[in-house]
């Protein structure tokens, strides 16, 4: 949704408001609880909030997108069923209850996070001043419809790679269980007038973060 | 509810946001996936421990050390794996600077990520259409909404968070805060001065 | 949305059916007939339209667009105040009720139509066979965030005219009260392949109706 | 109900759309700016006098006399205004023949523009977000959901109409019609044939 227009005022708020529904922390616990199962990475989450239904993922709100993301995961994945979603069978033990989370390591797991850096047989193409374009559709070129780390915004704009940031996974494959792939990821500079019909004023710069693949030489 | 819409399951659990997610707790808590201990850990994680503070402590030891400042900006990963900051969403660390010439500001238009050992949970306003949407194509406009107006001369570069690089920004130090112990210049800066969407207040 | 995904089946119906709710019917009949007090053009009410808040846009269906539209658009002219559509006022007779239409007259005024062609002093750039590139940005170049009618699928792509329909009126201008600016408008000829990361065969074209200013050579 | 939202008043009516049908009728008629007779004229004329029944007659006519069928293809308006079938929506026709090498399609993705004299308003499918968003990429996949099977070798075609053109297309007369009378050959032709999702069934 980078770039447009029509969405109103941004509405600041106190910094010490964490949450906006007593049901939020919950949701976020849950979310990340079932996440430490280990049965999806974090781009096949991202996948399933983007593959939310355009109606729906435009009238969700935040946590609305994680429920339904997490729901359609877990069905996805095989650890809850159809039935039990709907209520219309008992809950049956999960076989991999074993893996389920206790308070005493939730702080650990959370700490440990989950690094995207990885060695990587790709050869870096490019180097800091290059110029390079991007690719001219913001989609995934193996998936049809599959998920993309590329904005529309920027598919098909001339920028400057400003840093390497070693090889990561990338989420057009690992999204789809399809491999981590990792390669090359770069910090990229687009000029605000090469970006927008209006830009506001010649200095700006917009940064992505963007993975060879979606580069070639300019 | 179409019970045949396979694509999205989610269309199985009651509408309302708050019963959803009673029924997935009790759901995942009867097969054995979810320990509602842990879930409480989680919350109270994310609500009094890992917070903004965590970046104004970095902050404010930037603006007291400039060999630490000079590392923090090179490489910020070793450097905030030493005070303890790492973490989920926050493995791959870069912490920008804001000068007279430059002011930076982070957003993540795809989703909503954001450096969480630093900064907690994003603000509500991070998280919305209108920041997501705007803040690449008319970032000054936005930043009037937060009461920010930057010189002439100032360039803006913001940082569409893409993939799982993670941005912090370094927001300029206040004058009149010469004298000022680090403690007292973490207080000092706000949560949205570390976004880009703020300035830090002189004291 | 050309090209959206996500969206799910299209699903036929049976071809005696019109309307789908009862209210339909005067929905349509009074967007009608309010256009028929000339006091806005229709590319005007498609701005209002595609002006709507981006969630809204996706919540509402056809008619629940045409509704939410009409009702900005008679504030926005002045026929309406907000007070009065709000309830909060008594609604006043307005000076412009001798342009009331009448039953006699519907009729005529809907088989009268409203050509979109004019004579223009823009000289035609494009012969049929003429290789042309669209503006890279699907936006209006004037007004930012102002009404288009490049589809942001076909931004940035080469195709090929294929024939001149004469000058029509320009909705860029036209929609924002800046004049009629007619200028040749073209059918232009897209292959499948040029616009979509998996298109369905080789064969497959798609054809768009595209105003002058919206192409140079390619 | 945000009242202080001035660019989008609509947000003052009551949200059930049958409920702003009502109260803008209601205003409306008030301030004297519409007649309720003239509304129910409109729904007439759309609910019984302007249909598909106008565009299956020049498709039929098309199917019986070459002359014409090569004038229509030609340069339809003087051809269509000639039959009576001109106005609002319809005002720049063209229409498209489908052959054993071309399929024609018509969309529009933009709104759902439509020929309105020929065809009357449109069918709900076409005014879809599904068909809006996938009759340009995948019209095929779109076709086999009308049921509609092309042939190897057959080019798809699809008009996104972006301007005030309006598209009909001429569908394949069906094997088997031969010896048939332009007005029996008229109430084969189906609306979904001149949209170009479907194909005129055999007698």
């Amino acid at each position: 949704m980078g770039g447009r227009f029509g969405d109103g005022r941004v509405k600041p708020e106190p910094e010490d408001v964490k949450f906006h529904a007593d049901w939020h922390p919950r949701a976020l616990a849950l979310t990340l609880a079932c996440g430490m199962l280990g049965q999806w990475n974090l781009d096949m989450m991202r996948r399933a909030r983007e593959g939310l239904a355009p109606t729906d993922y435009a009238r969700f709100a935040y946590y609305e997108k994680w429920l339904a993301a997490l729901a359609d995961m877990l069905v996805e994945v095989g650890l809850v069923t159809c039935a039990e979603l709907a209520g219309e069978a008992a809950a049956e033990p999960s076989p991999l209850s074993e893996r389920r989370v206790g308070p005493e390591v939730v702080t650990t797991i959370l700490a440990r996070g989950g690094p995207a850096t990885r060695d990587s047989a790709v050869t870096a193409r490019f180097q800091p001043g290059d110029s390079v374009r991007t690719r001219h559709l913001a989609e995934n070129t193996t998936v049809p419809g599959g998920h993309t780390r590329l904005p529309a915004y920027a598919a098909g704009r001339t920028g400057r790679i400003v840093r390497q940031h070693g090889s990561h996974v990338l989420p057009d494959s690992n999204a789809h269980g399809n491999g981590e792939a990792p390669e090359p990821l770069y910090a990229v500079a687009f000029a605000a007038r090469d970006l927008w019909a209006h830009p506001e004023t010649p200095l700006d710069e917009v940064m992505l973060d963007l993975w060879q693949g979606y580069l070639s030489p300019a | 509810m179409p019970h045949d819409d396979h694509d999205h399951p989610h269309t199985l659990l009651p509408p309302d946001p708050a019963l959803r997610v009673k029924a997935l707790e009790t759901l995942l808590t009867r097969k054995g996936l979810i320990d509602p201990a842990a879930l409480d850990v989680i919350i109270d994680t994310y609500s009094n421990r890992i917070g903004p503070q965590n970046g104004a402590h970095v902050v404010a030891r930037a603006w007291s050390d400039p060999g630490f400042k000079a590392a923090l900006l090179a490489d910020a990963d070793p450097v905030l794996a030493d005070m303890g900051y790492y973490g989920r969403q926050g493995e791959h660390m870069m912490v920008v600077e804001n000068t007279d010439q430059v002011h930076n500001m982070v957003v993540c238009t795809l989703c909503s990520c954001y450096p969480w050992p630093l900064l907690g949970i994003p603000p509500g306003w991070y998280k919305s259409d209108a920041y997501r949407a705007r803040a690449v194509r008319e970032p000054r406009k936005v930043l009037a909404e937060f009461g920010v107006t930057l010189p002439d001369g100032t360039a803006v570069r913001v940082w569409d968070s893409t993939a799982e690089v993670r941005y912090l920004v370094l927001p300029q130090r206040p004058a009149g805060t010469e004298g000022m112990t680090e403690t007292d210049l973490q207080a000092l800066v706000t949560r949205d001065s570390m976004i880009g969407c703020g300035m830090v207040p002189a004291p």
